[in-house]
């Protein structure tokens, strides 16, 4: 199992649902040894935690050859950068530029870091716990605005 | 005509907004194009026209009332959205299914991809022919078969598109009796079509023209993109979520991986209809084997708190029409997810197109991005 | 937002010419009987050839394609796509239409000539469906732009579709009758 | 006086069945389809959908851009609807009936039908739009490229008849096809690619590539002027197919009973001979797929161009010898 491997080479902790914790200092280290065994990247995320005020960014990459997936799991504060992953998979690209634009999270050394899904103008990253479902910049708020009706 | 045409450069570049409103972006995409001429210098596409906030909405309701909500996600295949979130609340909470769910849940994944693919053959010769050429012919005959598969999810459940057919723990509904002698026939039917419409398309030299040596993908592009389904196939590399990790007793089918060679719209075409066949097949074998039993493990369930999972993390994958459909669900123990994070293969699937369009004429984009299939209920969320 | 509130019938029914030309021939003996069928002439033909936009958002759209697909054919009552909304008569607005989306919307419901007609097709266009409370979904197209017919459903059925272009092809019949 | 009255007639007459080719079309591609096509607007089968489809564009709102080009926006549709009227002028309907007889009919009918690609090309331009530019390019060097071939294979009956004008050509075939050896029937097979090609017909639609560049030329045109455009498209088909038949079918003539008027059996055999041309023109335009504009213009220089040029030789030395 090259999982196994890689968590004895690089000795990283593992949680109960099997995520592999890395330190964010050692990204590029981690991602360097990764791309070797798993050069397939399934998806980036991240969950928030606002009593905390940390972030879990989750990476899964898999092995197309021998069928297999890895999941690393690191934790970072909210006001810190987190290295991009661009250099080793193109991919990285959007699911950063995602995570940008609904949590907030800045990526160093992205070529383009912009809101992907929401306008450039947008306030605030939806998918942190402390933003309300229905809360939208002025701009946006179509609930407060008349509703238009021809007079028949 | 077979080497490449070399198209002076002028001077000066036009920037041409393709979209959102447009004929043939399958949806609500943004392109905006950088032209020398003809030829494409950068594409950048714009998504988000239709993000609905699915993941944010699924952090805030519950797990009962969230399963209706993701057949708008990836509104082609409604069955494989659900059952890719189901799979995942069972694997947390320990959910045990029947074996005849499992079929049914097989049976009917099968049917939606198999609509699925139509409809996207459909659009695909639209985009090639145009909206009144003779890519219409093609669309609408689809869209003729696609009705009449339509009619078994509609028997079946009482809706056309969104079926709601899964629930935790098995399916909401049986098979209705006579089904097997419906579905079978339009299994013969669909054989029969399949092989005629590959057989037009594949013999129209203008359709080669087009669609070969169009948009290659190489195989090492793909895996770094995180491309997955035909698009991944397209591109020579075996990979099939129902074969590689099998779930929902897929390993019980007997089935085959279609594979290209180069990565072009062609092979894509070819993987796409190769899968159709293959799906056709399924079907059948389900319909044999459907053993007897119970439908669901839980009684029917009308409260929305009854499903709960325990704390923790779980991500399960299903191969839906377009890839690799994965949830990753965070959980606290509450009726409802911390977080759930929705692995879109369209998403992944359509962030190649800039690599794709580079270099490319102006008619090829529309090639290209049918090709790649991407649904945007799915790619926004 | 202000220019839209003020649309009215007259605009609607909109011939310029023809509307120059009445004002003469009411004053004459018999003037008005001809104006009436003249009415009547314009609004049959407007609902005779009711030219949608070709405008699909979501889910809608699928069923809206499958409106104009072989089986229930929308062709018979001489409704076919345009891609240019300067040639369309309607707009089908078939989705969700979100914050992003919305000044698009506007835009090309701006950009088609008068007269012209909006259909809400499904539960997103009319009130939002499980997405009004987002952040970022319009919770019904007609907070953007008037609509004439909503046609309910998630999605409509094709043959709900057509029920609601007869209702729209009505609703322009009796609109000359006043 | 008598040609003017004749000529409005023929224009009227001309005009009604280009409405009629629109609803025709509509259910030719229905039937293809497997759809039933127009049908409730006026019964049977919707024979009053082309005048509802008028008399709507008539009353629709007369928009123009406001970064157009007015003067020029405006001037090209009515410019493209004369260029495709016009050549009706020299197409004889039977013996003697015709607007003018020509002395040089067939290359009055090209030069006036590239009218309409001039025209085509002042809407792409004066737009303001890039779709619209992007088609006007197109079609530009889609009718250089097509217009030679096009020519080159009308000149082949030319050649044989020995007379440019069209009346003579029709005389000169005594029997449709026998007249022309392998030639003929080679020229006739490069004008109906080369005549789609120039119709900007599916498959050779590339300027008005719906997918691609959404409504091509006239994407910002409404109402009326739509409808011009719209309409001289058509009436151009109808052209192109009634010369086909004049230049390779033996036109008017036929064989018919020496009873009645004869110039009734002449309209009737013309009529039939444009029908199945226009028949074959849309049975081409609905069953293919787009070609893609590289490629079609080198079909046109690399393999239709050096055809319909030795074609043109080999014809001219047959009518020197034989």
């Amino acid at each position: 199992m090259k999982r196994e491997k890689i968590k004895e080479e690089l000795k990283l902790e593992e949680t109960k649902d099997g995520f592999l914790v890395f330190k964010s200092s050692e990204f590029y280290h981690v991602m360097e040894r990764i791309k070797k065994d798993f050069p397939y990247l399934s998806f980036i995320t991240a969950v928030h935690f606002p009593q905390e005020k940390a972030f879990d960014v989750i990476y899964a990459f898999r092995n197309i050859d021998e069928p297999e997936i890895i999941f690393l799991k690191t934790k970072i504060k909210e006001e810190e950068k987190l290295p991009s992953a661009y250099k080793f998979y193109k991919g990285a690209d959007w699911m950063e530029r995602e995570i940008y634009d609904l949590f907030g999270i800045e990526f160093e050394n992205h070529p383009d870091l912009r809101r992907i899904v929401l306008p450039e103008d947008w306030e605030g990253h939806p998918l942190r716990k402390d933003y309300p479902i229905n809360k939208a910049p002025e701009k946006y708020d179509y609930r407060k605005k008349p509703v238009l009706r021809r007079e028949d | 005509m077979e080497e490449k045409v070399k198209i002076s450069e002028p001077e000066e570049e036009i920037i041409l907004n393709m979209g959102p409103q447009h004929p043939s972006t399958h949806g609500v995409l943004r392109i905006i194009l950088k032209l020398s001429g003809e030829k494409i210098v950068s594409a950048k596409p714009d998504i988000g026209y239709l993000h609905r906030g699915v993941e944010k909405l699924g952090e805030t309701v519950t797990y009962v009332q969230f399963l209706p909500m993701l057949d708008r996600n990836d509104y082609l295949s409604a069955t494989t959205n659900e059952l890719g979130l189901v799979l995942a609340v069972e694997k947390l909470a320990n959910i045990p299914v029947p074996e005849r769910a499992q079929y049914i849940r097989v049976l009917f994944s099968e049917l939606s991809r198999l609509a699925s693919h139509l409809v996207w053959l459909g659009t695909f010769c639209l985009d090639l022919g145009g909206a009144l050429g003779g890519g219409t012919s093609v669309f609408l005959f689809c869209f003729r078969e696609r009705e009449k598969i339509l009619d078994i999810f509609e028997k079946m459940t009482g809706s056309r598109m969104h079926p709601h057919l899964m629930q935790y723990g098995g399916v909401r509904y049986d098979v209705y009796p006579g089904m097997d002698k419906d579905v079978k026939e339009i299994l013969d039917l669909m054989e029969e079509r399949i092989n005629e419409y590959e057989e037009m398309l594949v013999n129209n030299p203008v359709f080669i023209d087009r669609t070969k040596g169009v948009g290659i993908l190489p195989k090492e592009v793909a895996m770094e993109y995180g491309c997955s389904g035909p698009v991944l196939r397209g591109s020579g590399v075996k990979y099939d979520l129902r074969k590689a990790h099998p779930y929902s007793s897929y390993d019980k089918f007997d089935f085959e991986i279609p594979v290209g060679e180069n990565g072009d719209v062609f092979d894509r075409f070819k993987v796409r209809m190769e899968e159709m066949r293959q799906s056709v097949r399924i079907v059948r074998q389900a319909l044999e084997g459907l053993p007897e039993g119970p439908i669901t493990s839980q009684m029917p369930v009308k409260v929305k708190v009854a499903v709960r999972t325990p704390p923790g993390e779980v991500y399960t994958a299903i191969e839906s029409p377009r890839g690799e459909l994965g949830y990753y669900i965070c959980s606290d123990g509450k009726p409802n997810a911390y977080r759930l994070k929705i692995r879109a293969p369209s998403f992944s699937n359509l962030s190649v197109l800039p690599y794709l369009l580079k270099d490319h004429l102006v008619a090829d984009i529309v090639a290209i991005l049918g090709s790649l299939d991407p649904v945007f209920g799915d790619v926004d969320r | 937002m202000e220019e839209l509130k003020k649309i009215n019938l007259e605009e609607i029914y909109y011939a310029p010419l023809f509307n120059k030309f009445a004002n003469y021939m009411e004053k004459f003996p018999g003037g008005g009987l001809i104006l009436t069928t003249t009415k009547k002439l314009f609004a049959w033909s407007r609902k005779s050839s009711l030219w949608p936009v070709t405008f699909g958002l979501a889910c809608c759209a699928i069923e809206m394609m499958a409106a104009y697909a072989s089986r229930y054919d929308l062709d018979r009552f001489g409704v076919i796509a345009r891609a240019s909304p300067r040639q369309s008569d309607v707009m089908i607005v078939s989705g969700t239409v979100t914050a992003k989306m919305a000044e698009r919307v506007k835009r090309l419901y701006s950009q088609m000539p008068n007269p012209k007609w909006v259909i809400a097709m499904g539960s997103c266009a009319i009130a939002g469906d499980f997405y009004r409370n987002v952040y970022s979904v319009v919770p019904g197209v007609e907070r953007v732009i008037p609509v004439d017919v909503y046609v309910p459903g998630c999605p409509p059925t094709p043959e709900g579709l057509i029920e609601g272009i007869r209702k729209l092809q009505q609703k322009i019949m009796e609109g000359a009758k006043k | 006086m008598n040609v003017i009255l004749f000529s409005i007639i023929y224009l009227i007459v001309a005009l009604t069945i280009v409405m009629y080719i629109t609803w025709f079309e509509r259910k030719f591609a229905a039937r293809i389809q497997n759809r039933v096509g127009p049908y409730y607007v006026g019964r049977p089968h919707g024979w009053l959908q082309p005048l509802a489809d008028v008399v709507k564009l008539m009353l629709k709102e007369d928009i123009v851009p406001k970064k157009a080009d007015k003067t020029i926006f405006n001037i090209a549709p009515p410019l493209v609807f004369i260029g495709a009227l016009l050549t009706f002028c020299v197409l004889p309907v039977a013996k003697g009936l015709y607007i003018s007889d020509l002395a040089v009919g067939i290359i009055y009918f090209f030069a006036v039908s590239s009218l309409m690609i001039f025209g085509v090309f002042l809407a792409g331009w004066a737009s303001n739009s890039k779709y619209a530019l992007l088609s006007a390019f197109r079609a530009g060097a889609q009718v250089v490229s097509y217009e030679i071939p096009l020519i080159l294979s009308a000149l082949v009956p030319v050649v044989l008849a020995g007379s440019l004008r069209t009346s003579e050509i029709v005389r000169a075939q005594d029997i449709p096809f026998a007249l022309y050896p392998v030639f003929g029937w080679v020229a006739f097979i490069i004008f109906l690619i080369a005549g789609l090609a120039e119709e900007n017909k599916v498959p050779f639609d590339v300027p008005e590539a719906e997918s691609e560049l959404v409504a091509a030329y006239n994407v910002e045109y409404s109402g009326m002027k739509f409808a011009l455009f719209y309409a001289s498209e058509y009436a151009h088909i109808l052209a192109l197919a009634v010369l086909a038949s004049i230049l390779f079918l033996g036109g008017y003539r036929g064989f018919y009973p020496h009873v009645g008027p004869e110039w009734v059996w002449q309209v009737i055999w013309l009529f039939i001979k444009s029908f199945f041309m226009l028949c074959l023109f849309l049975l081409i335009r609905w069953s293919f797929v787009r070609i893609r504009i590289d490629r079609l213009l080198l079909f046109s220089w690399r393999i239709l161009f050096p055809i319909s040029l030795i074609n043109l030789f080999l014809a001219a030395i047959w009518k020197i010898f034989f």
